[in-house]
């Protein structure tokens, strides 16, 4: 698992989604990309019912990269914690169903093809909500190093030569918090979390 | 052979006319010899057939001046013995011992056909000394040190480098094999013959080492690539302690692989791979297609 | 007088009847063995025995009977002695005895058996008593063979006994591997947490709070929160009823770890 | 942390739930169009595929007995060659529940391998065991095993469950065909958590025979009362029922 970073691509007027998607792909094929198949990310919350006291939120996010594997994110409070499980852990939250109750209409998910560039692997999803698109966002994989700090340069350089000045000098904030950890697959779906829920916010869902 | 046949057939015909001398010889006067005379022909008979024995003689020297003289006789020190022996399942061992014979001889060959190779290998990766000026000197070879030399060695780079962690084992008889980890950025097999390093591979930092396996990302390969170079470069066999110190000292300044910028177009990318290549002199980071 | 002889007559008549019915009863025995001793089977003998014998009780009872005459007290005179053949007594005799007279009378009219007869008898006594230690011993050669024939069998019954009652022993000592109470008490911990929440509850507490008393933590510090708590706690009683104090230091335990949510 | 990368496929589950190694596999290259993990899961539900029942018998045996029930197990199991297999795990039960008690809690176990600490930790929802008549050799229950990151005691514990208890057990595992067989003592959890301060419940071994199955496969049952059989009467493998334990 290589550093990620994952990056919003502003949409403009004249375009639509499936357009830029489109427009992005011929950019990274013309550096050299190979397309290997697509990916999805989704993401599914619950809430607990009201008699369980202080609410609590419960993401679970799916990564087609990790097929086998299963996301969940508790927020509870100012706390946070992450927990990764397999594929039965779905099974378990439809038993949960009476104590957390899943909110369909803020299911999200990332959908779109998926690139191999040298050690890069690029995805471009188009982010739906419950069937409305909402935005294009861009995931950039360094596969070989697993620092944020010293890939980030790195990755900068590659993301400004491929979607331009778009890409902020600095790094990615929650990306800042960890630059001399080892990048695990929860990171990325922290991010993907992080980008899901301002995606809601602007529809004023949560 | 064929002038130890000639010879042969020379000392046949000198002995069948030596015959022919004492025969004549031995019957004494016969009838044929007339009534007159008789004594002297019997003698210019006699004195016909020494002259051809003396030929013969001659015929003889010649043929054994011209055959090698042989090597000496054969020491067979006590194997000599082994005909003499009585018990039957001993017999058995002269085969064996032409067999080993045999092997023996063609290690011998072989080597020699190896030495005539290595001493026209420009690269000298093997210490040869065929010069015969310099057999009176110690030979310092690179490849037959005692592990416990290697040990001491190894164990002076893991104190060198602080963000560099070496742990050594021996899978393969005497031999080290070196694992490597350089920081939070890759990992690396060593394989050493004595002092002399053998192989390197490079692998990511969460990916799986051995000996065989290449890395899974280009870069690594790439790295692995120049990290052999590298160790032909620093390959010195009078002085394989500095080598492989050489080697270290290079090898950790892979520790800013993606963080550093190429020397020389200042970028960290060049078809979607950081400067791989670090100069042997000065350690600087360059791009595969950059490097001065 | 002539009463007695009347008397006399018939009881010498009655004893004649009864000897002549024992005579054909031994006659037919003899008669039966020398005949059928092929087809001779040991009950029908035995009832020859018993028809004889029968005979004999009879004949000893006309003799001992009261109105008998004492025939000890009569004396038999030999009046005429001839070595001359009778025809009558070869008749009366059926022709044992040919004449009557002075060499053979003596025999004939003693009480005794005949002198053949009788030294046949005591040679067969002395035979017998001769015989009888060997008999003997072969009998008891017998029986200690087949004493030692029974013990055997006794010892092999035996061995298979204890075998038996070794083998429902270990059987029972096998049952000992097992206890069902034990089985009880390990499903109930780890299915339902059975003597042991008691004590996670302690450590949880000790954990947490260091005061021993929980339960009075729980009740003087707690109370707002307890009755946030109130469903909680009460399903705790009903899953656990036996150790209330228990319950409550668990209450107040588990507020103490959840600083949300109760 | 750990991940688990393979096909989309649920993998097969091992007999021995809490070995189970984690996979990791590089990220599939297909053309096809990608379907969500729920898709595949409910196809999976669909196909009857996911063991979601446990098949399960219990006993004890007295510590004094318990080297013979070894020694026969490794004599009837498949791993005779490597021994059997030894664990010590640290087992703990959560609650969670709606509200008030007529509200059934939902029970909730974490184990995780003492011995092996970087074994993914296992998370299992155990349902109501179901006795059934006398013609039903095994309980049943239904049983999701799932295996988790070491945060699932921190994630459940912020999703409201509750510890009810825990203890620890140490033992020994042995397979026949589909067929777990533990041998197992069960420890109190010791004031200091310290692995050394524990204390055994009782003189014996708890000894479980278990199957993991997709529901429906009550043949395996019959296997279960056949193998249980074979070990008595060093242990009696039975159906226990758990409402009368409770009182």
């Amino acid at each position: 698992m290589g550093v990620t970073v994952l990056q919003q691509f502003p949409m403009t007027e004249n375009r639509t989604g499936p357009q830029t998607i489109e427009f992005l792909t011929k950019r990274i094929v013309a550096l050299g990309a190979v397309q290997t198949g697509q990916f999805l990310v989704d993401c599914e919350t619950y809430m607990s019912v009201p008699q369980l006291g202080v609410q609590k939120t419960v993401h679970v996010l799916h990564n087609s990269e990790q097929p086998a594997s299963v996301f969940a994110v508790l927020e509870s409070g100012s706390k946070v914690v992450p927990l990764i499980a397999d594929g039965l852990f779905d099974l378990l939250m439809l038993k949960m169903t009476s104590i957390y109750t899943s909110k369909k209409q803020t299911k999200i998910e990332s959908k779109g093809p998926r690139f191999e560039i040298g050690d890069f692997c690029v995805k471009l999803g188009s982010v739906t909500m419950s069937q409305n698109f909402k935005g294009v966002l861009v995931e950039v994989e360094y596969r070989p190093c697993v620092v944020p700090g010293s890939a980030w340069d790195l990755m900068r350089e590659f993301l400004q030569g491929f979607i331009g000045s778009v890409v902020p000098n600095q790094a990615p904030q929650y990306l800042q918090n960890r630059m001399n950890d080892i990048y695990q697959p929860m990171d990325t779906i922290q991010q993907y979390l992080e980008h899901f829920g301002q995606y809601r916010k602007t529809t004023g869902v949560i | 052979m064929e002038q130890l046949q000639t010879a042969l057939t020379a000392i046949k015909v000198l002995r069948s006319s030596v015959g022919q001398v004492f025969d004549s010889l031995g019957s004494g006067l016969r009838a044929e010899h007339g009534d007159e005379n008789k004594e002297t022909k019997y003698l210019l008979e006699l004195q016909e057939l020494l002259t051809t024995v003396n030929v013969n003689l001659r015929d003889v020297e010649q043929a054994v001046s011209s055959l090698n003289p042989p090597p000496g006789p054969f020491n067979l020190a006590s194997t000599a013995y082994l005909s003499q022996e009585t018990t039957q399942e001993r017999q058995a061992l002269y085969g064996t011992l032409v067999n080993s014979y045999k092997w023996t001889d063609k290690v011998h060959e072989y080597s020699n056909v190896a030495q005539a190779l290595l001493s026209q290998n420009s690269l000298k990766r093997s210490y040869t000394n065929s010069n015969r000026t310099k057999r009176g000197r110690i030979q310092t070879s690179s490849h037959n040190v005692s592990p416990q030399q290697v040990d001491s060695l190894i164990s002076t780079f893991d104190r060198q480098f602080n963000d560099m962690t070496v742990s050594v084992s021996r899978p393969f008889a005497s031999n080290a094999v070196l694992h490597v980890t350089l920081g939070h950025v890759l990992k690396a097999v060593i394989a050493f013959k004595g002092l002399m390093i053998e192989r390197v591979v490079v692998t990511g930092y969460g990916e799986t080492m051995d000996l065989w396996t290449e890395s899974r990302h280009k870069v690594f390969r790439k790295v692995t690539e120049n990290a052999h170079a590298a160790m032909l470069h620093f390959y010195s066999p009078a002085l394989p302690e500095l080598a492989v110190r050489s080697f270290m000292t290079w090898f950790h300044s892979l520790i800013n692989l993606f963080s550093e910028p190429c020397k020389r177009c200042g970028l960290h990318l060049h078809s979607a791979l950081p400067p791989t290549w670090r100069d042997f002199r000065t350690l600087e980071p360059y791009h595969q297609e950059c490097k001065p | 007088m002539q009463r007695e002889e009347k008397q006399l007559d018939s009881a010498l008549e009655a004893i004649i009847m009864r000897v002549n019915d024992l005579k054909t009863a031994i006659a037919a025995m003899i008669f039966k063995l020398e005949h059928e001793y092929e087809t001779l089977n040991w009950p029908n003998f035995l009832d020859n025995f018993a028809l004889i014998s029968g005979h004999l009780t009879s004949l000893s009872k006309i003799l001992g009977n009261d109105k008998a005459p004492i025939m000890r007290n009569l004396a038999v005179l030999p009046l005429l002695l001839s070595p001359e053949k009778d025809e009558d007594l070869m008749r009366l005799t059926e022709c044992r005895i040919s004449t009557f007279a002075h060499d053979l009378v003596p025999d004939y009219l003693r009480t005794k058996p005949e002198p053949q007869a009788e030294q046949k008898m005591m040679q067969l006594e002395v035979k017998a008593n001769n015989l009888s230690y060997d008999t003997a011993h072969d009998c008891n050669k017998q029986v200690t063979q087949y004493n030692k024939v029974l013990s055997h069998v006794w010892d092999i019954a035996n061995k298979a006994r204890e075998e038996w009652e070794g083998e429902a022993g270990s059987r029972a000592t096998q049952a000992q591997t097992s206890s069902a109470a034990d089985t009880h008490v390990l499903v109930a911990a780890v299915g339902v947490g059975k003597g042991l929440k008691s004590d996670s509850v302690q450590m949880v507490q000790s954990g947490v709070s260091p005061v021993p008393s929980g339960m009075m933590v729980g009740r003087s510090g707690g109370q707002p929160q307890a009755a946030g708590q109130g469903p909680l706690g009460n399903a705790q009683m009903g899953q656990m009823g036996k150790t209330p104090s228990a319950i409550k230091t668990n209450i107040k335990a588990a507020s103490q770890i959840h600083p949300y949510g109760r | 942390m750990f991940t688990v990368r393979t096909r989309i496929k649920i993998p097969p589950r091992a007999i021995n739930a809490h070995r189970r190694p984690i996979i990791y596999i590089k990220h599939r290259t297909m053309a096809a169009p990608i379907s969500t993990a729920m898709d595949s899961l409910s196809a999976a539900l669909k196909s009857n595929i996911i063991p979601n029942q446990e098949y399960l018998l219990q006993g004890s045996v007295l510590d004094s007995a318990v080297e013979v029930l070894l020694h026969r197990l490794r004599g009837l199991c498949d791993n005779v060659d490597s021994g059997p297999e030894t664990f010590h795990d640290h087992e703990m039960c959560f609650s969670i529940r709606r509200g008030p008690p007529p509200e059934q809690p939902l029970l909730l176990r974490v184990r995780r391998a003492l011995d092996y600490q970087d074994m993914p930790w296992q998370l299992r929802y155990i349902g109501q065991p179901e006795l059934g008549d006398k013609s039903r050799p095994t309980i049943v229950r239904s049983s999701i095993d799932i295996a988790t990151s070491n945060s699932v005691v921190e994630f459940l514990t912020e999703l409201g469950c509750r510890l009810d208890f825990e203890y620890i057990v140490r033992g020994y595992m042995f397979r026949k065909g589909r067929m777990k067989v533990t041998v197992s003592k069960i420890f109190k959890m010791g004031q200091g958590k310290l692995p050394e301060s524990v204390e055994p419940i009782s003189q014996s071994y708890l000894v479980e025979l278990s199957v993991l199955a997709p529901s429906g496969q009550d043949a395996i049952a019959e296997d279960m009362r056949i193998f249980a059989e074979q070990l008595r009467p060093l242990v009696q493998l039975e159906k226990i029922d758990y409402k009368r334990l409770v009182h």
